[in-house]
């Protein structure tokens, strides 16, 4: 029982840091950046480049 | 049926083995952490594309000439106005300017409330231009020559304003190599959604150069790509499952070697055979989902918290250092994940251990 | 006086109908009175190990009956037939049969535990069997690093833990020296003292004429002689 | 691979169209007229050096192109006017002039365009290499003529949906306020304007002014805005849906009590069942195609087509007649029918298909 309980409080203080994490987060304010940005944009296409063929064909291609 | 010192006497009996134990213990919890990892950022980039797409115009047209983009003119934009449902065509100005002493393509995006001297640039642009000793301006190289603009501001990159560089419409022309009336891309806008689909195909019918893309196509293409199926999604979910089966039978040979005679000892004093196998799934559940959870928060840790160091450079490139992961955390998939793994681990425990606890087991102690 | 263990034709057979087949044990009859302390001779393969993990319900008669308390254990199903062992029976083994890597008082906890039990009444419980077996001074060692006659006799503190009224033996003095073997003499009259059945297989000489043993029970190819 | 695609990212940017055909440096060209509106064309407003190879001139008018000039001048018999010779950019007499009509080369302001020239031998090179069949003026003219309502039409429907709004916008953000009636061509509101607003461009500046001027002096509609709200709860009287979940498909009635209906067909058949207690004035219906707020007398409807509400066929509602025979024409409509041809002939005509 004191080995569980032990688990039981590490994962409780793993999740009060991701819970604490996710509340503190600004969703709204990234939204409106994304969406900011996006509106300006005619054909988003993600500014990124991916490892696979496949990807890159997905990014430049389309 | 559950009495502590049954639970005391079965984590007793676990620690008793711990480094049997640990080592499926390490590995499942890898396991784990790589899948919830590589779902955390698939998820986080899909989710802020999604709301990206959320603004889009419902259909997108670009013109293309034997095979390559190019770029549409003010007759494209009177010609599909004309078409019954369509409410309005905007014509934009959107291309890439090649830099080239770093070789790397900068994203040119028209803001019209930008004057003709200065632009705004992400947080990426801007250290990638600090490298050249760009901090307050930048000189674009253009046909006509050199034209100068100033950063006016820097806006926080994320996955589609990594690379952008926002300029006035003019200045974009300029850069971009185009005349007043060409323009990149087209927005259609169409007001009544069930007209969509068949607009779009008005649209190709009157210029069958044209290249059509409606919301729903670019949303099923990003589903495509972070769709298991999806090149490294593949690999990357192949090497789990490969380990994951090893780490099984890793788990079983564990059961059926060493620990066949105390499964027998435990048989002659007393032990059902329920109470066996109630054992075993005691062991074996504290070691599933302590290694299940810690995988999940360490992955959540690693990814959201820490910027997924290593693993974000597989899905963003080398360049990505300023993009951060919106959180996202999809408690479906996580639970899916969990029923395909730690059920399965479970249960390959389970059945070896009910298979030895029915075997006469008078030979064994003998 | 009371049966304790009533055996009725009791036969066990290894690879029924087949080529190899081999009678461990035929036609027994037994009757162990309650309290009986039953010494059960032979040279080793005639049968007595089978026939005490029947009486212990270790392994299944291949026909005939074991009445224990006047209730026929040879039929019981698992659950019923572990409770038996739980309650009624305490073995103790030739090779000792402890687990490893876990301390004499854990190893003496283990048949407690299915029961739900207080700690206190647990404590009591297991001190009582160490004192009786006169092992409670090592009750926190690792059982693995104990002589065979510590061994020996943790072994027994967990036959008795749950004090059961049935003690079955099986070449308890086969891996011990003189010295140790004499000390498991010792328990037996202990034993008797205590008014438990015991039934001992072994073909140990140490065990012939002894006084406070009620029954000798010579066995031979699997028969009673 | 990586390089490869970017680089035929970066060549899209670089494979540039020269400039429209029709359009010369000022420098070039003749303009004819005086002041401030020396270089539009007082029909429309148009810049003249843009359009400058299909210019007409007419008693000191320089017009865009001879839609403009037929416009202006009604459709009246012109002999004594002057258009531009493709080749020499000099202004010609008419009558000499040989006009190639239907080119690939696109006009101005029309669909059918027309271009002219003033020796056979250019003529000849044109339609070599741009196809069309050479007419004299006369003959052009007629064609300006019937092409005028067609191209009038395509003019409209492209400012309703989206000169007016790009005008709108940047009058409210870059322009002084102008009074458009103190002006007596939309030539000279636009030079007017070049003062008052702060826009370099010439088709921004266009597009104003033909905001003000349209919306303003000649009160044309904007495109209508809004649609119908509906509220929550508002159930169909007929089926008894709620309305909220279809909102393209919403029709109302705007009596002393608010009646929504998932659709025209339910509506219809209310208003036959209390056909004294409605007025027609407050009947309202949602534009299929721009899902705005219409009143319904002023709908054409399409009956029998392939699209279906959410009641299955539907009478589908559409603000102007041209949209009305566009969707019937896509969508296998069998009849367009206004608000009043509606009977109950026509509800049970649905009902059975």
């Amino acid at each position: 029982m004191f080995f569980i309980k032990r688990i039981l409080i590490i994962f409780f203080i793993f999740l009060v840091i991701i819970i604490g994490d996710l509340v503190t987060y600004d969703y709204v304010e990234k939204e409106d950046k994304i969406k900011e940005i996006s509106s300006k944009m005619t054909s988003i296409s993600p500014s990124f480049s991916f490892a696979s063929k496949e990807y890159k064909k997905f990014v430049y291609d389309k | 049926m559950i009495n502590k010192n049954f639970v005391d006497f079965s984590i007793l009996l676990l620690l008793k083995d711990k480094k049997e134990y640990l080592f499926s213990f390490f590995i499942f919890t890898f396991i784990v952490f790589l899948a919830s990892s590589i779902l955390f950022i698939s998820d986080s980039i899909k989710h802020d594309l999604f709301i990206a797409l959320d603004k889009q115009h419902q259909i997108i047209v670009k013109n293309t000439k034997s095979g390559r983009y190019t770029p549409l003119s003010e007759e494209h934009i009177d010609s599909i106005l004309q078409i019954s449902g369509v409410d309005n065509v905007k014509g934009k100005v959107d291309g890439y300017y090649y830099f080239a002493q770093d070789r790397r393509y900068f994203h040119i995006v028209v803001d019209e409330s930008l004057d003709e001297h200065s632009m705004i640039i992400s947080s990426e642009i801007k250290s990638i231009l600090a490298k050249f000793k760009y901090t307050t301006q930048f000189n674009f190289l253009t046909q006509d020559g050199i034209t100068s603009l100033d950063i006016k501001k820097v806006i926080k990159s994320n996955i589609i304003s990594n690379d952008v560089i926002l300029v006035n419409e003019d200045i974009a022309r300029k850069i971009l190599n185009m005349d007043e009336d060409e323009y990149s891309y087209l927005d259609v806008l169409v007001p009544n959604n069930s007209e969509i689909d068949f607009i779009s195909l008005k649209i190709v019918d009157l210029y069958p150069d044209i290249k059509v893309k409606t919301k729903n196509d670019l949303k099923s293409d990003y589903e495509y790509v972070f769709y298991y199926k999806g090149g490294i999604f593949m690999i990357l979910y192949i090497v789990s499952m490969i380990s994951f089966f090893i780490l099984l039978k890793n788990q079983i040979s564990s059961v059926f070697g060493e620990k066949k005679r105390e499964i027998a000892i435990f048989r002659s004093i007393g032990f059902a055979i329920k109470d066996i196998i109630f054992l075993k799934f005691i062991q074996n559940s504290v070691v599933a989902l302590c290694s299940y959870f810690l995988g999940v928060f360490l992955a959540y840790i690693f990814v959201f918290i820490f910027g997924a160091p290593l693993l974000k450079n597989i899905f963003l490139g080398h360049d990505a250092s300023h993009i951060i992961f919106t959180p996202i955390v999809d408690v479906k998939t996580l639970f899916v994940m969990f029923i395909f793994t730690v059920i399965p681990f479970l249960a390959s425990i389970l059945l070896p251990a009910w298979k030895i606890a029915v075997e006469d087991m008078s030979e064994v102690i003998k | 006086m009371r049966s304790k263990i009533l055996i009725r034709n009791l036969y066990k057979i290894y690879n029924e109908k087949k080529e190899n087949e081999f009678f461990a044990l035929k036609n027994i009859n037994l009757n162990i009175k309650c309290g009986e302390i039953v010494i059960i001779k032979g040279i080793s393969g005639s049968g007595k190990s089978t026939l005490l993990s029947l009486i212990g319900a270790l392994s299944k008669p291949s026909s005939g009956d074991i009445l224990v308390n006047e209730q026929n254990i040879a039929k019981l199903p698992d659950i019923f037939s572990s409770q038996y062992r739980n309650e009624e029976v305490g073995f103790i083994f030739q090779s000792f049969n402890l687990v490893d890597g876990l301390s004499v008082y854990d190893n003496v906890k283990a048949p407690l535990v299915l029961s739900n039990i207080n700690q206190d009444e647990l404590k009591k419980k297991i001190n009582l069997a160490l004192e009786v077996a006169n092992i409670a001074h090592k009750s926190q060692q690792m059982v693995s690093n104990l002589s065979g006659g510590e061994k020996q006799r943790c072994a027994i503190a967990r036959a008795l833990v749950n004090s059961p009224s049935l003690i079955l033996a099986d070449e308890p003095t086969a891996n011990l020296d003189k010295n140790n073997s004499l000390i498991f003499v010792d328990i037996l009259k202990k034993f008797k003292q205590l008014n438990k059945t015991v039934v001992v297989a072994t073909h140990d000489t140490i065990f012939d004429n002894l006084a406070f043993v009620d029954t000798y029970v010579n066995i031979e190819d699997g028969a009673i002689i | 691979m990586f390089v490869k695609y970017l680089c035929i990212l970066a060549l899209m940017f670089t494979v540039s169209n020269a400039k429209m055909f029709q359009s010369i440096s000022e420098d070039k060209g003749t303009f004819v007229q005086k002041g401030n509106t020396k270089l539009y064309c007082p029909n429309c407003g148009m810049n003249l050096p843009k359009f400058y190879k299909t210019n007409h001139i007419h008693k000191n008018h320089q017009y865009c192109s001879l839609h403009c000039l037929a416009e202006s001048n009604n459709g009246k018999k012109l002999q004594d006017a002057k258009v531009v010779d493709t080749k020499s950019l000099k202004f010609i007499g008419v009558k000499n002039a040989y006009y190639v009509v239907n080119s690939t080369k696109k006009g101005t302001m029309s669909v059918h365009s027309k271009y002219a020239f003033a020796k056979e031998k250019d003529v000849q090179e044109f339609r070599k290499k741009y196809g069309g069949q050479i007419v004299d003026f006369a003959q052009a003219y007629e064609l300006a003529k019937i092409d005028l309502k067609k191209d009038t039409s395509m003019i409209n429907t492209k400012r309703q949906k989206k000169v007016y709004k790009v005008g709108k916008k940047l009058y409210l953000a870059k322009c002084n306020k102008v009074n458009p009636e103190a002006f007596e061509s939309i030539a000279s509101l636009k030079a007017g304007l070049k003062s008052e607003c702060k826009i370099s461009k010439d088709k921004a500046l266009q597009a104003v002014a033909v905001y003000l001027w349209d919306t303003q002096k000649l009160h044309k509609k904007m495109g209508a805005i809004g649609s119908i709200k509906v509220p929550k709860d508002a159930k169909c009287p007929i089926c008894g849906m709620f309305v909220h979940k279809y909102p393209k498909w919403a029709a109302m009635i705007d009596a002393d009590k608010k009646l929504y209906f998932d659709g025209v067909k339910d509506m219809i058949k209310y208003i036959f069942s209390h056909k004294e207690d409605i007025d027609v004035k407050n009947i309202y219906i949602t534009d299929y195609f721009s899902t705005t707020k219409i009143k319904a007398k002023d709908a054409y409807f399409v009956f029998g087509s392939n699209v279906y509400g959410p009641m299955g066929n539907e009478l589908i509602p559409f603000s102007s007649e041209i949209s009305a025979y566009a969707f019937k024409k896509d969508h296998f409509g069998k009849k367009v029918l206004t608000f009043y041809d509606i009977d109950q002939d026509v509800l049970e005509e649905i009902e059975e298909l």
